[in-house]
């Protein structure tokens, strides 16, 4: 097939799959939830609230859409479709079993990375947009959050570089199934780097408990408290979304991917990237927000220097193992 | 466990030790807990030694670690000189095996005898004492066991600093602190030759082996020589070892007698082939070495610190050795470095339980000290009979062996220095023997009622006397090692050394022996000694430092002020004319100087174009 | 394609650079010099040079940008969101800028023997290799300058001096001060 | 594409930073124009690499991005600097050492 072709046809496909996912992905989170409190979740709309999504965007679209006076007009428009524009590209180099993803690129560690960072700026420009203290002081905490944790992520990622010898995201996938998971590299390297994989990603995605920007009780909703209708549905949905690639990537880079036994590598893929998934809903609904300071203490004193020394033993233990290449 | 396993226990668990007490501070302020760990990694690293001694005493093979660490150059390359791989490593050999028996043996004796020496300190001072000794043990094995010169100059700078470190330990006396910057500064400054004599040799040959033909093998020797003659004390770069003494006297024990103040003669043994190449700079090392010598045991006699008697005791016979190496004699010069190492270790503890149990240096305060303390005073005087050379002591083998060396390469001036300064050995080592142990028990050390010294201190006196007395038999075994033979016999000259010593003695006894009672220093060495230490030499390296910076200095003057000042007044009146009428040009608007930049860079590019 | 990609990228650069100096909103200039940036990545892709594709969004856009995103609200106000950003003598500058691209342009253009079709790509392993070996020295200045310029930025930043805390007054016998000590 | 039309892509880059560093007098927005230059000139260098088939444009290039985002560290703090002891970012407002 022509590779164009192929790209684009594949990207269709991915982008209606993973919309639907985050979609239920709200679903499947107040479900969850619900649970954790000793509550039944929604249950309304259809056969165990299963409608509730779409019910939830119609509601959405209905909004009146508002744009406040004293703002950056087109820049308050053009943040919320960027999120989810970001989010979405991310998810092109994601492996989803073998030979299924929209491109192979070489560098596609980077490239995730490299988006994961831009991610800050939709957020930055829709809280400077709105003219609000609110949204600016949570844009300003996002973006300090977001430089900040990039640095860790980053590491952790080059642990793993190192580790597979490649920037591959189906290579580095392909280095696990030949000989084994990240995760269980010895001496707890794998374990370690994963944690701060883990921590970095939930912080870089403001994912409670960093949620710091957001922080309802302190900052209403920070970066979208002035949105309303579809366009907060929109960063809704690119937070849903942008968690649900994490999982996805810390599935491919830590758990193997697709690599399992006996089922199509899809599914475990799915069943890897869903199973993260949930251990961050379970630390959302488990863990109370932290302080800013905290945030930046946590980042600068512990996580830095930590996948620091991690990255040292890696280069160690890689050498130790395989030698000068 | 190889023998290589050994080797690196040797390197790494004192450095571990050193790292981990250092960086905790709960650990190390606890100070005995510290203490008992760095001495116990002492003594482990001292039996790791002697398993690889033994090893090698059984023809095993010894093996040797080395990790590519530096590529430069381009390794394929068909010239000798375009690449090589610089390497981290272990290089185990006769040499490094007998020199890490040495220094393991003796830091483990000294670290023992710390316990009790130091045990006044507070608890933080303690743990900071054994943090250092521990750093230095590493410091100094891996100068030992490093395959190539960079590695043996990291091991050489870390044991200048953990030196320092030491030497100041009692930080927060003036006199300490001073002498630990001297010694920092006199130290560096000779190291500087090490750094060039490195460079040379690399741009010479593009490694830093000591075991390859160089072309300039000349300069090389000569600037490793000058590192040489301040990290082992030659004159006349000497002074910092008696200011040395500052410190405590465990440490002048391993660092300023019996291992650090070697290094700089471990130098010239590993870079024997190297000084082979260079006889020149060998006749250089004989006459400085025999000089040293002769120098420093006359005034050696004049001292009445027990502790600088000593300190000037090393540098005669690192002098000694240093003459040796010179000669061509490396078992020679190798051989008194070991004995050395275990008498003047046992000297300087022996001196030390003297000082704690009198709270004195000065051996006129001292006085009949043998009665009360039994052990350390018999081995006192085991130490001092074979620094002495008295025959069949251990010193006594190695120097006869020097001594001949010298006879047979036929330098027969240096021959007379250095039989002259043995004879001085034996008059100023009988003079504190008699003074100090024998003599009429002072007032002083009556104040202080001395006792013995408590068992921590004296089990390590008697572990260092059994070398002092028997190592002096293990030589043709360690000539061997170097594939030489050598076999004791007693020539004209070891009969006239021997002579000479009993004659030092017999005077001594005359001088100073109980019969005579008084303490006071009659003696013809009186004069020139008592200028010598008072500080000439160093009065000498100011005055030169002043003569030649001075000179140079009027000499700039008077250009600056005729013929610079005079342009300069020129150039200023004119630039303050031209500033006048440029002023408008700066009116502190960045785009206007961000304009000049861009029509320069037009005009340039115009000018390229068109200038083809 | 490629000349298509290629007048593309070409097109959005300069436009994006043309607003990035002529926007009057300063918070909108750096905002397009996102886009200069993120499209300079694009012609790295075009280049053939992914690896430093990827670094430029990393360091530029996620680095450089958001400092200046930074420096913009922490100079100005934080409620306000008027940054004045006043050009001044567009005219002469205008003028001075077409005279040097035309030089250079006809600098490129009248330089023969240009070569006009890539050769063989550059692996990023060899990248990699070169910036361990060749050119090790320049990486490692490279970092002392990081450090020189984290520790410059961090002196010129920070508030002010904090007051310094009070010198103890010396120990009146400073000699005693450890006992018997006896060397 | 051949090596000139980058060349002059490059260079027509450059020239609308020299314009910004020329035109504005806000101190970020002359860190802005200053970015965009050394970004025309990375790009040079990795056109330059590409079309001579080493990777030394590339190394270059990095090293001279990472120069810049110190550059952009250093040049924001001046600028915190100038703000607060001048209540705005003005270069002009600099001017003590007008002769």
């Amino acid at each position: 097939m022509n590779p164009w072709l192929h790209a684009v046809l594949y990207s269709l496909v991915l982008v209606t799959v993973l919309m639907t996912c985050t979609a239920y992905a709200t679903w499947l989170e107040r479900k969850v939830a619900g649970r954790m409190q000793s509550r039944l979740g929604p249950t309304r709309v259809g056969f165990a609230g299963l409608l509730q999504p779409i019910a939830d965007a119609l509601k959405l679209l209905q909004k009146e859409d508002i744009v406040p006076l004293a703002a950056d007009r087109a820049l308050f428009n053009l943040a919320p479709p960027l999120t989810v524009f970001f989010a979405l590209a991310t998810a092109a180099v994601i492996p989803f079993s073998p030979g299924l993803l929209a491109s192979d690129l070489d560098i596609g560690a980077l490239y995730v990375l490299a988006l994961s960072g831009l991610m800050v700026f939709p957020v930055w420009i829709g809280s400077w947009a709105s003219n609000n203290k609110y949204a600016l002081l949570g844009g300003m905490r996002a973006v300090a959050q977001g430089i900040s944790y990039e640095i860790p992520l980053l590491l952790s990622v080059t642990i793993v570089i190192l580790m597979a010898d490649t920037m591959s995201l189906s290579g580095i996938v392909q280095v696990q199934a030949d000989e084994g998971w990240f995760i269980a590299r010895p001496f707890g390297l794998g374990l370690a780097t994963f944690a701060l994989f883990f921590v970095a990603a939930l912080a870089e995605g403001n994912r409670i408990p960093f949620d710091t920007p957001e922080a309802e009780s302190e900052l209403v909703a920070g970066p979208t408290t002035e949105y309303t209708g579809m366009k907060f549905g929109l960063f809704y949905m690119a937070e849903y979304l942008h968690s649900i690639i994490v999982a996805g990537l810390g599935a491919a880079l830590f758990l193997g991917g697709w690599d399992g036994p006996i089922a199509p590598g899809l599914h475990w893929m799915v069943l890897k990237t869903l199973g993260l998934w949930m251990v961050m809903l379970w630390a959302r609904w488990t863990f109370l927000r932290f302080r800013t300071d905290q945030m930046m203490t946590l980042c600068w004193r512990y996580l830095v220097p930590a996948s620091l020394g991690l990255l040292m033993a890696a280069a160690v233990w890689v050498h130790a193992v395989h030698g000068v290449s | 466990m190889t023998p290589l396993d050994y080797a690196l226990f040797t390197l790494l668990a004192p450095l571990g030790v050193a790292v981990v007490l250092a960086l905790w501070n709960g650990l190390r302020q606890t100070g005995k807990l510290a203490a008992w760990i760095s001495v116990a990694t002492a003594l482990l690293s001292a039996f790791a030694a002697a398993k690889l001694l033994g090893a090698h005493a059984a023809n095993e093979p010894l093996g040797g670690l080395s990790i590519p660490w530096l590529i430069h150059g381009d390794l394929q390359s068909a010239s000798p000189l375009r690449g090589s791989i610089i390497e981290l490593g272990v290089r185990l050999d006769g040499v490094s095996v007998s020199m890490l028996m040495v220094v393991t043996f003796v830091a483990a004796c000294v670290q023992l005898f710390s316990l009790g020496y130091m045990a006044d300190e507070s608890d933080a001072d303690y743990g900071r004492y054994f943090t250092w000794q521990s750093l230095f043990l590493f410091a100094m094995n891996s100068l030992v066991l490093a395959p190539n010169l960079l590695q043996l100059f990291l091991g050489w700078e870390l044991v200048g600093l953990v030196s320092y470190l030491l030497i100041g330990f009692y930080y927060k006396k003036p006199s300490a602190a001073r002498a630990a910057v001297k010694a920092f500064w006199v130290t560096k400054f000779a190291d500087i030759g090490l750094l060039l004599g490195l460079i040379v040799l690399f741009v010479d040959t593009g490694t830093f082996a000591w075991s390859v033909p160089v072309p300039h093998a000349e300069w090389v020797a000569g600037l490793l020589f000058f590192a040489v003659m301040g990290k082992s004390a030659q004159f006349p770069l000497h002074i910092w070892l008696p200011d040395a003494m500052e410190g405590p006297t465990p440490v002048s024990a391993l660092l300023h007698a019996a291992t650090m103040v070697a290094a700089g003669v471990f130098l010239v043994v590993r870079a024997s082939p190297l000084f082979v190449q260079a006889p020149d700079v060998g006749t250089l090392m004989v006459y400085v070495g025999s000089f040293t010598a002769l120098f420093a045991a006359v005034i050696a006699v004049t001292q009445n610190d027990i502790k600088k008697v000593l300190a000037y005791s090393t540098c005669s016979q690192l002098g000694y050795m240093v003459a040796a190496l010179g000669a061509g004699n490396i078992v020679g010069g190798f051989f008194h470095l070991t004995t050395h190492a275990f008498f003047k270790a046992l000297l300087f503890l022996a001196a030390g339980s003297f000082i704690h149990a009198v709270h004195s240096n000065d051996i006129r305060h001292m006085g009949g000290l043998l009665k009360p303390m039994k052990v350390s005073g018999w081995t006192f005087i085991i130490g001092a009979a074979a620094l002495a050379g008295l025959p069949g002591f251990a010193g006594f083998f190695s120097k006869d062996l020097i001594l001949e060396g010298m006879f047979e390469a036929g330098h027969l001036l240096p021959l007379i220095a250095l039989i002259v300064a043995a004879g001085l050995t034996a008059f100023y080592m009988g003079r504190v023997v008699f003074i100090a142990l024998l003599g009429e028990p002072s007032m002083h050390a009556h104040e202080h009622h001395p006792h013995p010294a408590p068992p921590v201190m004296q089990a390590p006196l008697i572990a260092l006397a059994v070398p002092a007395l028997l190592l002096g038999f293990g030589g043709p075994t360690m000539a061997a090692w170097y594939g030489q033979i050598y076999s004791f016999h007693l020539g004209a000259v070891g009969i006239t050394a021997s002579a000479m010593a009993l004659a030092g003695l017999a005077g001594a006894w005359f001088m100073f022996g109980p019969k005579q009672g008084g303490a006071g220093l009659k003696s013809a060495f009186e004069p020139g000694g008592r200028l010598a230490a008072s500080g000439a030499v160093d009065r000498a390296w100011i005055g030169a430092y002043k003569a030649i910076l001075l000179t140079l200095a009027s000499a700039i003057g008077w250009f600056d002020r005729y013929v610079i000042d005079g342009l300069i007044n020129v150039v200023g009146e004119t630039t303050l004319r031209l500033g006048q009428a440029l002023r408008p040009l700066q009116n502190g608007n960045v785009q206007h100087y961000l304009y000049a930049v861009a029509l320069g860079l037009l005009a340039l590019g115009t000018f390229g174009m068109f200038a083809q | 394609m490629e000349q298509l990609a290629f007048g593309l990228v070409a097109a959005v650069l300069l436009y994006s650079a043309l607003r990035v100096v002529s926007e009057d909103n300063l918070v909108h200039t750096v905002l397009w010099l996102g886009v200069t940036l993120a499209t300079t990545a694009a012609a790295y892709v075009l280049l053939h040079a992914p690896f430093l594709a990827a670094i430029q969004i990393i360091l530029y856009t996620g680095g450089a940008l958001t400092l200046m995103l930074f420096g913009v609200m922490l100079t100005q106000r934080v409620e306000s969101v008027e940054v004045p950003n006043a050009a001044a003598g567009q005219g002469r500058a205008a003028i001075v800028v077409a005279l040097l691209f035309g030089v250079i342009a006809a600098a490129v253009v009248k330089t023969p023997g240009l070569p006009s079709s890539p050769p063989v790509d550059v692996p990023v392993r060899a990248l990699g290799r070169s910036f361990l070996t060749t050119h090790l020295l320049a990486f490692e200045v490279l970092s002392v300058l990081l450090l020189t310029a984290m520790v410059g930025a961090i002196v010129l930043a920070r508030k002010a001096d904090p007051a310094p805390a009070p010198t103890p007054k010396p120990a009146p016998k400073a000699h005693d001060a450890h006992g018997e000590a006896h060397p | 594409m051949t090596l000139s039309a980058w060349l002059v892509l490059g260079a027509g880059l450059f020239c609308i930073g020299v314009y910004g560093i020329l035109t504005r007098r806000n101190a970020i927005g002359l860190l802005a124009s200053v970015e965009v230059m050394a970004n025309a000139v990375n790009l040079l260098l990795v056109a330059f690499g590409r079309y001579h088939g080493t990777g030394d444009g590339q190394v270059f290039a990095l090293f001279t991005t990472a120069l810049t985002v110190t550059e952009a560290a250093v040049g924001l703090a001046l600028v915190i600097l100038l703000y607060r002891s001048r209540k705005g970012i003005l270069v002009d407002s600099a001017a003590e050492l007008r002769g």
